[in-house]
């Protein structure tokens, strides 16, 4: 059995970010860092862009390739982690490998989810869209079968930015959306409208209301999907972007409290000592809410695997609160949403809007209790994290509403401490 | 670690940093060719805001603990834990936008050309920031912050 | 009548080539010259608002703009000029005083021109001052006849004459009486932390003292004029002397005017005077109807600072100014300041600038000879003012008798000052005679200090360097010292009155 | 040819190199004028014939309580004009050609006269308070403002100038003091730059017992000269020496400093200097200076002051001209050059470099024996001696050592 002082399970943002954390803390401490993925650490994000063609093999780096050497992390990749035993401080491999740690953190991230009753699911042809092996099996794939057409299965992040990559390698792309708008968790109606015709006018085809009933086969390999309606849809390509979910598989039995994701606490530790849970995989706390959620984004991931870290080599860090928020930029027009974006009627929430359609500008506030809560910029999204900022640091802006609308709002109009505070640097919440 | 520093009390809202600064990131380096030629491609990495007779410029503030880096999806926002500087590597950045929707200045653009981010950089090259080389009023200023 | 025949006196000149619209000229003229079109992507102007300060060209990044004096082109006539056309219209249309500001600009000669200095070849050599000590140091205040001594068993000598209070001066510099109200807060910060920086002296003028400004207290000469703003004992004791103002060269025998539109909260708690009220200065002191209520005055001030501060009296250069001078010393000022023809100006009647008071050359030098004639040189320091501009001009005025000057218009230009002499408008676009908080921040102290500071190295250089090719390395022995000035172009009278040689004599 | 009209002419200050040379007995023995002349004319080549002179001190004891005028005029009218000023102010106990020895090398001289007197009582009244100095003073200022062809050259009790046209060795010759007996001899070799030579230009300068040899320019003569303006002195001559005799009669008999103290008034230390020194002696200082602006001494100078009691060297305060000092036994030297103290003492006990603006001194050792009770009483009265060191201060810093000794 080898034993580290540090192990890493996971080798995305929340990884990177732990490495980071540790390293700021302690120097010296020995890191081993263990990933079921083969690849060096690379932006996951990018695989739409990879497939897209936007960016080469090389640009998918999330560090520059001797990152672990630098920061004197042991990397195990292709290695699986298969059973984490807290008693025992141990983690077992798929490959039956024992590591022993003093801190552990989980990181492992999600895992996609698939429709558990569509027919032809698994067939050739049909594939989630999660990793760099995905993007290099549907590129083959494409190849190999010269597919010209191809249907996504989901109308979220994942899906569009599917879409976005099928369309630059030049096929024709239909979504469908269960939902009667796309991106309907992080966007209201009027964004969705204005996406989804940016959308129509890149020539990509969109279908709400619905999804796949089975996927049509020809000579064992996908050709198509058929609707509820009878409708049916060619397609040589079926990419099903439904979501994610935390991958709990390595920690089931192990004593470490989930519900939907691993439970963190304010300094991301779980409820078992020398553990902790960082990105997809962590259940952690939001800021709004005050409660804990999963919110499966990137800079939540990294920041949550960089404050574990420092929490996990002997630092106090505490976790401020994840906030659920998106940037897409979809056929030309970019969209930046962050927190409640479509609040309930009637619970005292304060909306402010305004929207040009002919520039496809748009700006909707939404405030409660004089504090911003949520926003949706499309168009012109510049110093969008102005806004973010105020939603972040919890600043009153009382007065201040209407100027929240401007297209050149900024930091002059904002409460005198707070601007202090970011104008040195500071961040929002220092 | 250095910073630059607006000091709202003298900034006379000429904008001359934006102009400098838009010449200072073109391609020419020439202010009548870099207007005339570069403009709408090219953004200043520093904003004047304005309010009755108050104004100041922002850029970024090279924080910290950078919003912006946590956010970035490529890599391409690093900072040098050294330096404190937080640096863009345009070759690594794909637009995605993640660090203007997270930046609580709004110091970062989205330079229209390349689609990728554009911040302040400090002009490295040059040496000293041609915001504050040319700032009339001294109102940019580089204060060395011994955080 | 409905149009204007008063004609604009500036052309404003854009390089269309150069301009790239950057709008810079747009946002720093506070006279709404330059404007932007943003349907033809163009700046236009209109030039008949154009003050000709310059702020503009300085800025524009690409050097685009160009301003150029532009008198009308009326028929040629020497008697009736451009200039005075233009103002016979503006009066006709107003009805009022014409206004002007900075000091006098008419053609006169500046006498300080018609003097030349000496300078050392062989028979006794110069002084290198990079090389050699170079003394400026002076002191301000009255001076006993003798120090008297007194001698212990073992002969060991001690002094008996106690000095009366003195200013110490790094250099025989100080910066004239400006107020805050006539010039702004960051140009007063200005003048004050230069002058506690190079070890010299500024002056509050009459608007008071702010209480911001009190640390500088030690490098302040606080005035006392016929409006007594800002006068209590507190500001009597914050300052390193006192200074009543009896008049100045700009305007001789009128008092002062700050509008109520300037009297802000500041200036308000300044001046002891309610936000938005007209500060208004009377042309006497209404106390001072002779020599022995000015008397009476400076021993009030003198008791009310417990005799320790130099008590100044400032008048302006009159034609018997040497007789005034004398009963001023008499009456027990420390210091008597006089201020010539050429002084300058927040505001002032044209007619009255440019007809009324003579040149501080002529008054200082009779100033100077009243007082020796009278044996009481040395009861009190002679402060000249009015137009200095350079260190020659500096020399020139010590060696004629002064003690010291003060200069006020030379330190604006070096604050950024382009002389448009349009003070009295508040529109002053370098941020120097206006309280508009949109034009005042455009004056940062700290660059304001350190421009003056620099100044005043320069001209303090180049007075030991002028001093050095004399062979003198005290300012003492500058100081009255007419043996090292030439008169050039001037008549005996002349000569005489400045009690200087001709050149070649 | 009238050369005494120079002194009424507007001209400009008079600018001169020179050689100075003075020697005193503190016993007050007499010495007859050969030593001094050769000690001058050793410094031949800092002359150039225009212009030499002496003064000599204890020449007249028996009318040392008399003033001794030296007169020089251009004709007899001038004389009679001033011989009538001088009787209406004076009683006459005594005059006399001055006896002179033809020389070919002395040409063009005037008419020297001098005359032993004290003013008159009734005169006297017009004082109030001033003393018999002040009226000497008054006396010889009306004279040489008024006179256009007589010129004062020497008003002092038992002390007397000799001075005119020439190198000093043979104006030293022309005017036999080989045949006066002094206790203190200075003398001067001219090298006017600027000006040809007049008799009255000559060194010494002297008012009442003061004379004063120098070499060097005093750039500050303009302030000085409008400083003692002040004080009812008129500056006729236009000559700095002129200046520093009036000053010395200022500051020492008139508002009775210690010769220290004048001199640090005339070459004050610079400010950086003095703010080294002890708290007592810098406050003099500053004072010394903050009064005495007017009378700092600018330029190049080595000047050595004669009078009753002593005598003192001292130079400006950057030391830009020579002085050289020496003593063996009662005897002092002071001189531009130490070979012209060789000249006349060739085995001196200690020799030295006077510093800038630090006065050397000798003085009488028992000045009663040698100038009798009222001399004494009045060098008493008009400057306050001081015990050796209660203002000499270590060589002020940065400049040449004040001595070797």
């Amino acid at each position: 059995m080898t034993s580290t002082k540090y192990l890493i399970i996971g080798n995305s943002a929340a990884g990177v970010g732990c490495v980071e954390g540790i390293r700021q803390t302690d120097p010296t401490g020995e890191i081993t860092l263990l990933a079921k993925e083969t690849e060096h650490a690379y932006s996951r994000p990018l695989i739409t862009y990879l497939l897209g063609g936007k960016v080469d093999e090389a640009g998918m780096a999330y560090r520059p390739a001797d990152f672990y050497v630098q920061q004197r992390v042991k990397t195990m990749l292709g290695v699986e982690a298969a059973k984490v035993d807290p008693a025992a401080k141990t983690v077992t491999c798929a490959d039956g490998q024992v590591i022993g740690y003093e801190k552990l953190l989980i990181a492992n991230g999600g895992k996609p989810i698939t429709p558990p009753n569509l027919p032809g699911a698994d067939a050739p042809g049909v594939f989630t869209f999660t990793t760099w092996g995905d993007a290099r099996a549907i590129e083959q794939y494409i190849a190999a079968n010269d597919v010209k057409e191809a249907v996504v299965i989901g109308g979220g992040l994942i899906g569009l930015k599917s879409v976005e990559a099928l369309t630059a390698r030049g096929l024709k792309v239909t979504v469908l959306e269960l939902a009667p708008r796309i991106l309907a968790v992080t966007l209201d109606q009027d964004a969705s409208d204005l996406l989804a015709g940016a959308l129509a006018s890149a020539g990509v085809k969109l279908l709400t209301n619905t999804t796949a009933q089975r996927v049509d086969l020809e000579n064992g390999k996908a050709a198509g999907v058929t609707l509820p309606d009878g409708q049916k849809i060619a397609a040589g390509l079926v990419i099903l972007a439904i979501g994610v979910l935390p991958d709990l598989s390595l920690v089931a039995g192990s004593g470490i409290a989930t519900e939907r994701g691993i439970l963190a606490d304010e300094r991301l530790a779980t409820n078992v000592e020398g553990v902790y849970a960082a990105g997809d995989v962590a259940q952690a706390l939001e800021l709004l809410s005050g409660e804990r959620r999963s919110i499966p984004i990137w800079p939540n991931a990294y920041r949550q695997g960089f404050i574990a870290g420092v929490n996990m080599a002997g630092g106090d860090k505490v976790y401020e609160g994840g906030l659920a928020m998106n940037s897409v930029e979809i056929c030309g027009l970019a969209t930046i949403s962050a927190g409640i974006t479509s609040p309930p009627e009637g619970q005292g929430y304060q909306v402010l809007t305004k929207l040009d359609p002919k520039t496809k500008n748009y700006r909707k506030l939404v405030l409660k209790d004089h504090h911003l809560v949520g926003y949706v910029l499309v168009g012109d999204v510049d110093r969008a994290g102005i806004i973010t900022g105020l939603i972040k640091g919890r600043v009153e802006v009382k007065g201040l509403e209407e100027k929240l609308l401007a297209p050149d709002f900024g930091l002059i109009s904002l409460p005198a401490m707070h601007r202090e505070r970011v104008t040195a640097g500071l961040g929002v919440w220092s | 670690m250095k910073r630059i520093v607006a000091k709202e009390e003298y900034c006379m809202n000429c904008r001359l940093c934006e102009v400098y600064c838009l010449v200072s990131h073109s391609r020419s380096k020439d202010l009548i060719k870099a207007f005339r030629q570069e403009r709408g491609e090219i953004v200043p990495r520093i904003t004047v805001e304005r309010l009755g007779p108050v104004s100041f410029a922002v850029q970024c503030r090279h924080c910290d603990e950078p919003a912006c880096v946590e956010a970035c999806m490529t890599g391409a926002l690093h900072r040098d834990p050294a330096t404190g500087e937080v640096t863009h590597d345009p070759q690594r950045c794909v637009g995605c936008w993640m660090c203007v929707m997270v930046c609580p200045t709004g110091a970062i653009r989205r330079d229209r050309n390349g689609h990728v981010a554009a911040k302040c950089d400090l002009c490295l090259e040059t040496g000293t920031p041609a915001c504050v080389a040319n700032c009339p009023n001294e109102a940019l200023v580089i204060e060395e912050d011994n955080d | 009548m409905s149009k204007r025949l008063v004609q604009a006196e500036f052309n404003v000149e854009r390089d269309p080539e150069r301009c790239i619209q950057c709008q810079v000229c747009v946002r720093q003229c506070s006279n709404q010259v330059h404007a932007y079109d943003a349907e033809s992507d163009q700046v236009t102007c209109d030039e008949a608002s154009c003050v000709g300060c310059q702020r503009c060209a300085t800025l524009c990044p690409t050097n685009a703009l160009t301003i150029k004096k532009a008198p009308p082109e009326f028929a040629p006539d020497n008697n009736w000029t451009s200039d005075v056309i233009q103002n016979i219209y503006r009066q006709a249309e107003t009805g009022g005083v014409l206004l002007s500001a900075m000091g006098n600009d008419t053609a006169k000669v500046s006498w300080w021109d018609n003097i030349l200095l000496n300078a050392s070849q062989v028979t006794n050599p110069s002084i290198d001052p990079l090389r050699e000590p170079m003394e400026l140091t002076t002191f301000l205040g009255a001076k006993p006849n003798a120090v008297e001594l007194n001698f212990d068993d073992q002969g060991g000598p001690s002094l008996a004459t106690k000095l009366a209070p003195q200013l110490v001066l790094s250099t025989p510099i100080m910066f004239s009486a400006m107020s805050y109200g006539a010039i702004s807060y960051n140009a007063f910060e200005s003048l004050a932390r230069a002058a506690g920086q190079y070890g010299t002296f500024a002056n509050s003028g009459e608007g008071g003292l702010h209480k911001d400004f009190w640390p500088h207290g030690p490098n302040m000469i606080v005035q006392v004029a016929s409006g007594r703003f800002g006068v209590d004992i507190d500001y009597l004791k914050v300052a390193a002397a006192v200074e009543i103002k009896i008049g100045q060269g700009a305007k001789p025998g009128i008092g002062g005017h700050l509008p109520g539109e300037k009297v802000d909260e500041r200036i308000s708690q300044t001046r002891m005077i309610p936000v938005g009220s007209d500060a208004i200065s009377p042309a006497p002191h209404h106390d001072i109807y002779s020599i022995e209520d000015l008397r009476q005055l400076i021993y009030s001030l003198k008791e009310a600072t417990r005799y320790q501060k130099p008590i100044s009296v400032k008048i302006a250069a009159v034609h018997n100014v040497a007789a005034i001078a004398s009963g001023i010393v008499r009456a027990g000022a420390d210091i008597v300041a006089i201020d010539g023809y050429k002084g300058g100006t927040g505001a002032a009647p044209t007619m009255i600038r440019n007809n009324v008071g003579i040149p501080i050359e002529f008054a200082l030098a009779a100033v100077d000879d009243r007082l020796r004639q009278e044996g009481i040189r040395n009861q009190a320091s002679v402060v000249a003012c009015g137009g200095f501009r350079s260190s020659a001009d500096v020399v020139k005025a010590i060696a004629l008798g002064a003690d010291a000057v003060y200069i006020g218009t030379a330190a604006l230009v070096a604050l950024g000052c382009h002389l448009c002499q349009k003070c009295y408008t508040g529109k002053c676009n370098w941020g120097i005679a206006t309280q508009d908080p949109y034009l005042t921040r455009r004056l940062n102290p700290e660059i304001g200090a350190r421009r003056l500071v620099n100044l005043l190295r320069g001209w303090s250089h180049e007075i030991k360097e002028m001093m050095g090719g004399m062979g003198i390395n005290a300012i003492e022995s500058l100081r009255g010292n007419r043996e090292h000035l030439r008169g050039v172009g001037l008549s005996d009278r002349e000569l005489s009155i400045l009690g200087i040689k001709a050149a070649g004599e | 040819m009238r050369l005494l009209h120079r002194k009424q002419f507007p001209t400009s200050k008079d600018i001169s190199g020179c050689a100075i040379s003075g020697m005193m007995s503190e016993t007050g023995t007499p010495m007859s004028g050969e030593a001094i002349i050769r000690s001058i004319a050793n410094m031949h080549d800092r002359s150039n014939g225009l212009g030499g002179g002496f003064a000599a001190y204890g020449i007249y004891p028996e009318m040392r309580d008399r003033y001794a005028l030296h007169v020089m005029y251009d004709a007899m009218d001038d004389k009679q004009e001033t011989e009538r000023i001088i009787s209406r102010w004076c009683t006459v106990y005594g005059d006399e050609t001055i006896p002179t020895r033809p020389s070919a090398l002395v040409r063009h001289r005037p008419i020297l006269h001098r005359y032993f007197v004290n003013i008159k009582p009734e005169v006297m009244e017009r004082f109030c308070d001033e003393t018999e100095d002040d009226a000497i003073v008054d006396l010889v200022m009306t004279i040489n403002a008024d006179v256009q062809g007589g010129f004062v050259f020497s008003s002092g009790k038992n002390m007397g100038v000799f001075k005119g046209v020439g190198f000093p060795e043979d104006i030293g010759e022309f005017y036999r003091l080989d045949e006066y007996q002094a206790y203190i001899w200075t003398s001067h070799g001219r090298f006017p730059t600027n000006t040809t030579g007049w008799w009255g230009g000559a060194h010494p300068f002297s008012l009442l017992d003061w004379s004063v040899v120098h070499n060097g320019e005093i750039s500050s003569y303009g302030i000085n000269k409008r400083y003692l303006d002040n004080f009812g002195y008129k500056c006729t001559l236009h000559t700095d020496t002129e200046v520093i005799a009036y000053l010395f009669d200022l500051l020492v008999r008139k508002h009775r400093l210690p010769f220290e103290a004048a001199c640090m008034a005339m070459a004050p230390p610079f400010w950086p200097q003095l703010e080294r020194l002890p708290e007592v002696r810098r406050e003099l200082a500053r004072t010394l200076r903050i009064v005495y602006g007017g009378a700092l001494l600018n330029g190049p100078f080595s000047v050595l002051v004669g009078h009753a009691g002593g005598m003192v060297g001292f130079n400006d305060r950057t030391k830009l001209r020579p002085m050289v000092g020496a003593r063996k036994g009662d005897m002092v030297y002071m001189a531009s050059e130490e070979g012209a103290i060789r000249e006349v003492c060739n085995d001196p006990e200690v020799v030295w470099h006077a510093a800038g603006g630090v006065p050397i001194m000798a003085h009488l050792k028992e000045p009663e024996k040698v100038i009798g009770p009222e001399a004494t009483a009045r060098l008493k009265a008009h400057s306050c001696r001081l015990p050796a060191g209660a203002w000499q201060e270590a060589p002020r810093a940065g400049r040449a050592a004040a001595s070797v000794q």
